[in-house]
């Protein structure tokens, strides 16, 4: 067993304007090679930067503490960062939008030859082949090599863009939001695509999103990210069937799901502003089950074998 | 290593060579400059036709051909030059000039009555087809007749005073009728002769002969050992060599006069001359006949008002203006026409006092405070330090004063709106002439006569005035001095109403290197900056 | 708004830059109002020539004229802070004007869409096409002389620039959903104007005239220069270069007389620095797209 | 107002709707027409709860600019009770639009930021009733509806850069409120928002049905949420509607292909995810 990615109280932040705020605020996570992990998250809970610090695309002005380790690189470690060797060819980037990814003055083919030339030094025919090989895999067929970016649909886009991340045959995938940009009812194929990719490629997938129920069909882990902090991973089973934290509890009830009618139960208030400091337990402004210990900041509570929570109360577990 | 930087090391040597054997021979091959003149003029030469040319060319003109008689503007009286002596018939309509007869041109053809009636006659009849050249001085002229090799007789229409005009700086050259032959022209008014001239060709008497000619850099004079007149100014010092070089930019002069490039600058900067004195240059200053006069609008309320117009020409403090537009290079203006003009008279200047100014202006009936308008000309520096001191001084009186600078064609253009839209013009105009003849008609009618539209700023009109200089005009040729008390009573009746206040005669400074020696006669404003090489010495 | 514009400032006084050019022009409107109090010859200032001009001209700077004198013997030092009053007169008035015209006629154009837009835009683009030394040479030959020809020839430039500024930024606001909304709940257009397109936009629009200040003293100073503006002898700074610049048919100001060129231009350099500071730091507060991440040295 | 036709509120009568391309330059004055909707015929009733769906592109926002008397379509007619609205001039119209209440995509945009929420708020009343209203009376009434729209009441000394996206969306819908308008119109009304608040949303809008009973109608291209809000769907494909009626009938026995692409990945999600709730 290999473990793809190690953090270890990774800390990422910016500084505006003087002041420093950290997006995110010391995640250990731990990533089995060939595993798919899906970090699960509301927006600005710190979740996209995230992304970009393991692939490698964080600002240079952003800061960093903690480590965090690719394989056997370690990328970020305190203050350092390296990611010599690890873009492209260690991670690969699907990102959100797909439609503003692709330039649109380049054609299929010549984004292949690009991505392919700065990883491998390698010629137009070679990125060709690899294209022709990758394109079926994605469900596209190579025609669609001699299109520029606005002639594709929009899921269309995001399969070449799956593909142009396949082609460097890179070990670990950050998919970020996949399928925020794609109407309701085409999500699943995309998502679909994915997981077959993962199994039949053996790839670390990371997954990053707040569509908690589709998204997590192709999963084997889920991690549930609350401002900054990750609140809950386990096996995708256990954390939905489960769920030993309020919070994940409370997703849970508040998502629709189409064709089963009930009463949604909202989660009361708004999640943290981004940047503060909390002593106390980051999630105890909305929990209903908050009682005194909450004031503390919870340590790590281990219900079984790899499902972690940060709760006080997850043992009990009184929302089940 | 070692070998590759005995390499540069004799690299360098030889570099170093080669330079001081450049500099060497060059300063080798710098000519002896003993007897060599080199005279910074301020603009392109326009053209050398002796018979057409009306612009720059006099400065290259100057020097080569020669005028049948010569204005000393000193003594105010007319010299011989190529004619020896001459007279009139008593009324003024026939002229015999008897010439000279030792002249040769410089290829040798002998000068004689011949080459005297073909060169005006050429001035002449151009002028009067084609109105191009400065021919029209020679409009009296009807008949030129040879009566012998060296006398010609002038037949005139009406009288006039010949020998004057013979002595213009423009159209009154004699050539050598062999020009023709040489150009190739098939008569005097060929274009061929005219091309031939301006390609770089000339033929005349002058103690000088052209070398070379390039008209926007420079043109090179030889000495003519064989000219009539080295006997007469008895000079072993003339330069052999005149080189005039055409330097625009006045501290482009200054500085080729520090450097030594240049002996005689004809326009440094005013403000560098006492700098230039402390450095042992040497300075003429020449009166020109370029001056600078302030009109009335005489059609507009308040200039209108002669009362008006004599409070501000009395508040005139020339004195001042003249050291602080100028530096003090300039003649304080008595009348319009500038000094040693044929014609001037002294006294005709307003005494600054303001007590007098400001009677006039109470009889003037005028208001104050009143808003009055000047329009001067943008690109002279005098002009606009004029105008801004006028304006402080006019400011004292109460009299507000707005500055309204334009360039010299849209200057024309609003001044001549007198004539047809007084009201829009402005009051006070500032304007600057120089002159075409030698006769001070060329001044007083242009300026101010009723049927001069085009250069009567003033808007004056006055049938007095205009019969006055009429009939001065005609009296020129039959009694100069009677006609010379009409332009003198003509100039009163200017001066007691007030019409212009001339300001100043404009003093052109010449500075030239030691080594150099020039008289006062050499200059003459009446050939604006030619020079006369053969009274000039050079010491080495 | 006046609240943002608190934070704006406050956090602009935390740079030093910022502070140096209201330092600058602080200094310079204190001297643009006390003018003729402070200098000790304001007549001289405003262009009277003095009546001992012969012993007065081209003086170096000493006690009695701190600046030197210039060529007809005025005190440099009381034309050049009598100078600071114009300078301020033209950039206020250029840029209030232009940018009052400017944002009116962009948010029309934007507003009202269709055939109004098309020619708005036109004219505007015909206006910026134009040249300001073109547009004053035709005012100095229609209008005459004086400071209303530099002022109205530098308006006429400079309302298209922040016209299109104006439109471009209300093309965006227009297509917002309040707009929309404001329109369905049946406000009056001009109201709509008023209270969601103009305060939307305005910030931009006031970085950008800030950041113009210096320009349009610079441009205002070049109208003069070249004598397209005001009367030979007024005090403006491009006036008084131009009398430094020929004096004596253009020799030698460099080395005869430094100070007729060294001081109006340090001015000149100064406040235009002052202005430029300020619009600088504003505008990074105002548009946060300019914003940097980073601290630059000071 | 008075009502001859009380059977509908709105209906689209054969509408062709799309817009004039402008060619750049001097040509912007010729334009072309560029078609979006087809042929469309729709009744929105008294009280009906009608979800509009369709994937992104198919003209759905169009749709609702007819609706709102901002585009006149090329062809057809749209009636809000027996008023042909495009037959009306501007004034007129709005006259008739205060009693549809629209609430905008997107909350991040839809406010202007310069004013208080209060002012917000007030506006609808200022230009339609404030003839009727007194000053006081405009307070209470703003007041509330903040609180029918579960907002504290400091809220309204606020400006909108100050709330979250949740609370934006409830200034919203609380400004499309204020008029007590008969429909209401929702443009994805939860698609900016994130899941924990979406479901607040969904609430919200589900309350005011069961206080107020206006009609609603709501576009979105997410069926879950049609499903949680509306009782009659219909699906807008390729410029035109190609399926309608009751939701629970359209989920069983979809037609279209949209309707059976979203389907079957609902049942796929079904039965991968084995949830029992």
């Amino acid at each position: 067993m290999v473990l793809a990615i190690v953090m270890e109280n990774l800390k990422v932040g910016y500084i505006i304007e003087d002041e420093v705020f950290w997006a995110v605020k010391g995640v250990d996570l731990v990533v089995e090679e060939g595993t798919t992990l899906c970090i699960i998250g509301e927006s600005g809970c710190g979740k996209s930067t995230l992304a970009s610090a393991i692939t490698g695309i964080l600002p240079p002005y952003a800061l960093t503490d903690g480590k965090l380790k690719l394989f056997d690189h370690v990328v970020i470690n305190g203050q350092l960062r390296n990611y010599n060797g690890i873009r492209g060819k260690i991670t690969a980037y699907i990102p959100q939008n797909p439609g503003t990814s692709l330039n649109p003055f380049l054609t299929v083919e010549e984004h292949f030859y690009y991505v392919l030339r700065s990883n491998f030094k390698s010629d137009r025919e070679f990125s060709k082949k690899i294209a022709m090989e990758i394109l079926p895999k994605v469900n596209l067929d190579s025609s669609v090599l001699e299109k520029y970016p606005h002639e594709l649909s929009g899921g269309m886009q995001q399969r070449v863009i799956i593909a142009l991340a396949l082609a460097t045959n890179a070990q670990i995938l950050v998919a970020d939001e996949p399928t925020s940009f794609i109407d309701a009812h085409l999500r699943l194929q995309i998502i679909e695509l994915l997981g077959r990719l993962q199994r039949e490629f053996k790839k670390t997938l990371i997954v990053i999103t707040h569509d908690l129920l589709t998204t997590s069909t192709i999963c084997d882990y889920i991690a549930i990210m609350y401002a900054g902090k990750i609140m809950e991973v386990g096996p995708r089973e256990k954390v939905l069937r489960n769920p030993r934290h309020p919070y994940t509890k409370m997703l849970l009830e508040t998502t629709p799901i189409l064709g089963v009618k009930k009463r949604l139960k909202p989660i009361p208030g708004e999640p943290p502003s981004l940047g503060k400091e909390y002593q106390a337990c980051l999630f105890l402004d909305r929990c209903p089950y908050k009682s005194k210990e909450c004031y503390s900041d919870p340590q790590i509570q281990v219900i079984e074998n790899s499902h972690f929570s940060k709760c006080w109360k997850a043992l009990e577990a009184p929302w089940l | 290593m070692k070998p590759l930087r005995t390499i540069y090391i004799v690299l360098l040597a030889v570099f170093i060579l080669v330079i001081i054997l450049i500099a060497l021979l060059t300063m080798l091959h710098q000519p002896p400059r003993s007897k060599i003149v080199v005279y910074a003029y301020n603009d392109d030469i326009t053209g050398i036709d002796p018979s057409l040319e009306d612009d720059t060319g006099l400065v290259v003109l100057g020097s080569i051909y020669e005028t049948l008689t010569y204005y000393n503007y000193t003594t105010g009286k007319v010299e011989p030059r190529l004619a020896l002596s001459w007279e009139s018939s008593e009324d003024g309509k026939e002229w015999i000039f008897h010439l000279r007869r030792d002249v040769v041109f410089h290829d040798g053809t002998p000068f004689n009555a011949t080459a005297v009636k073909m060169s005006i006659e050429r001035a002449r009849d151009i002028y009067r087809e084609t109105g191009r050249g400065a021919g029209y001085i020679w409009d009296a002229v009807d008949e030129i007749i040879v009566v012998d090799e060296y006398t010609v007789k002038f037949k005139l229409k009406y009288p006039q005073k010949l020998d004057l005009l013979a002595s213009a700086s423009y159209a009154a050259y004699i050539f050598s009728p062999s020009a023709l032959e040489k150009s190739g022209a098939s008569s005097i008014y060929d274009k061929a002769l005219e091309d031939w001239f301006n390609k770089g060709n000339a033929i005349g008497t002058g103690p000088y002969k052209l070398i070379s000619y390039d008209p926007t850099r420079e043109i090179r004079l030889e000495k003519f050992n064989k000219w009539w007149g080295w006997s007469v100014v008895n000079n072993p010092y003339a330069p052999d060599v005149v080189i005039i070089k055409i330097v625009k930019e006045p501290p482009a002069q200054y500085h080729g006069l520090l450097a030594g490039e240049i002996d005689i600058a004809c326009s440094v900067p005013r403000t560098t001359i006492r700098d230039l004195v402390e450095k042992g240059f040497k300075v003429i200053n020449v009166s020109t006949f370029h001056n600078f006069v302030l009109f009335f609008n005489t059609k507009r309320y308040p200039t209108n008002i002669s009362y008006f117009r004599l409070a501000i020409a009395y508040a005139l403090n020339l004195t001042e203006i003249v050291q602080v537009a100028v530096y003090g290079f300039a003649l304080e203006a008595s009348g319009v026409i500038p000094h040693g003009f044929p014609g001037h008279v002294e006294g005709l200047k307003y005494n600054h006092n303001l007590e007098t100014s400001k009677k006039y202006l109470e009889f003037s009936g005028v208001k104050m405070p009143i808003k009055i308008e000047l329009l001067y000309q943008v690109d002279y520096e005098e002009t606009r330090k004029f105008a801004e001191l006028f304006k402080s001084r006019m400011s004292e009186l109460g009299i507000e004063v707005e500055l309204n600078p334009q360039d010299w064609a849209r200057l024309k253009d609003i001044a001549k709106g007198v004539w047809t839209s007084p009201e829009s013009t402005p009051h006070l105009i500032l304007a600057d002439w120089w002159p075409t003849m030698p006769s001070p008609f060329d001044y007083l009618y242009a300026m101010f006569h009723s049927e001069s539209k085009e250069w009567n700023f003033a808007g004056y009109e006055n049938p007095e005035f205009d019969s006055l200089i009429e009939e001065a005009l005609t009296l020129e040729g039959v009694n100069y001095t009677r006609a010379l008390e009409l332009y003198k009573d003509a100039q009163i009746l200017l001066f007691e109403e007030a019409v212009a206040v001339g300001l100043w005669d404009e003093i052109r400074p010449f500075t030239y290197s030691s080594r150099i020696e020039m008289p006062q006669e050499a200059l003459n404003p009446m050939y604006t900056f030619v020079i006369r090489f053969e009274l000039v010495s050079v010491r080495s | 708004m006046i609240r943002r514009s608190f934070i704006i400032l406050r956090r602009s006084l935390r740079k030093i830059r910022f502070k140096i050019g209201i330092v600058i022009s602080l200094v310079a409107i204190f001297l643009a109002i006390l003018a003729p109090y402070i200098v000790p010859r304001p007549q001289e200032g405003l262009g009277y020539v003095p009546r001992d001009v012969e012993a007065r001209r081209l003086l170096p700077p000493s006690i009695e004229h701190i600046f030197g004198t210039d060529s007809l013997g005025r005190d440099l030092f009381s034309r050049v802070i009598m100078g600071t009053r114009t300078a301020l007169l033209q950039v206020f008035i250029v840029i209030t004007i232009s940018f009052l015209l400017g944002l009116l006629l962009g948010a029309i154009a934007a507003y009202l869409r269709g055939l109004v837009e098309v020619l708005l835009n036109y004219f505007t683009e015909i206006f910026m096409a134009m040249p300001t030394i073109v547009i004053a040479l035709v005012l100095r030959l229609t209008l005459g002389h004086g400071i209303h020809v530099t002022i109205s020839s530098l308006i006429m430039t400079w309302w298209a620039w922040y016209a299109r500024i104006a439109y471009v930024y209300a093309r965006g606001v227009v297509e917002l959903d309040y707009v929309i909304l404001a329109r369905l709940a049946g406000l009056h257009s001009l109201k709509i104007l008023h209270r969601h397109i103009v305060p939307n936009i305005i910030q931009p629009l006031i970085a950008q005239a800030i950041t113009d200040l210096g320009s349009v003293l610079l441009e205002a100073a070049a109208i003069n220069f070249l004598g397209l503006g005001v009367q030979p002898g007024y005090p403006e700074w491009g006036v008084i270069l131009y009398e430094s610049v020929f004096y004596g048919g253009g020799v030698e100001v460099f080395t005869q007389a430094p100070w007729l060129i060294v001081f109006p231009g340090v001015f000149l350099l100064l406040v235009t620095l002052g202005f430029s500071l300020i619009g600088d730091c504003l505008r990074e507060e105002i548009d946060p797209r300019l914003r940097r991440r980073w601290r630059l040295w000071f | 107002m008075v009502m001859k036709n009380p059977e509908y509120i709105i209906k689209l009568e054969n509408v062709t709707a799309g817009y004039l391309i402008t060619p750049p330059g001097i040509r912007s004055l010729i334009k072309t027409r560029y078609i979006v909707l087809k042929n469309i015929n729709l009744s929105v009733n008294k009280s009906e709860r009608i979800a509009i769906v369709g994937s992104s592109g198919s003209g759905k926002t169009t749709l609702l600019k007819v609706i709102l008397g901002l585009l006149k379509p090329f062809s057809g007619r749209v009636f809000i009770y027996e008023y042909d609205i495009y037959r009306l001039p501007w004034r007129e119209r709005v006259k008739i639009l205060k009693k549809i209440g629209y609430v905008p995509q997107d909350p991040f945009k839809s406010l202007n930021p310069m004013l208080r929420v209060k002012d917000i708020l007030r506006e609808p009343l200022e230009a339609h009733v404030i003839r009727g209203y007194k000053e006081s009376k405009i307070e209470s009434k703003v007041k509330s509806i903040v609180k029918l729209v579960g907002l504290p009441e400091k809220v309204l000394e606020m400006y909108p850069e100050e709330l979250s996206g949740g609370m934006r969306q409830r200034v919203l819908i609380a400004r499309a409120l204020v008029s007590e308008p008969e429909v209401l119109i929702l443009d994805e009304p939860t698609s900016a928002l994130d899941v924990s608040v979406q479901a607040q949303i969904i609430n919200l809008i589900n309350d005011i049905y069961e206080q107020f009973k206006p009609a609603i109608l709501l576009v979105t291209h997410d069926l879950s949420i049609a499903q949680y809000i509306a009782d009659r769907i219909i699906v807008i494909e390729n410029k035109e509607i190609v399926e309608e009626g009751l939701i629970d009938n359209v989920l069983s026995n979809p037609q279209s292909h949209f309707m059976k692409m979203a389907v079957s990945s609902y049942k796929d999600n079904k039965n991968k995810l084995k949830l029992e709730f």
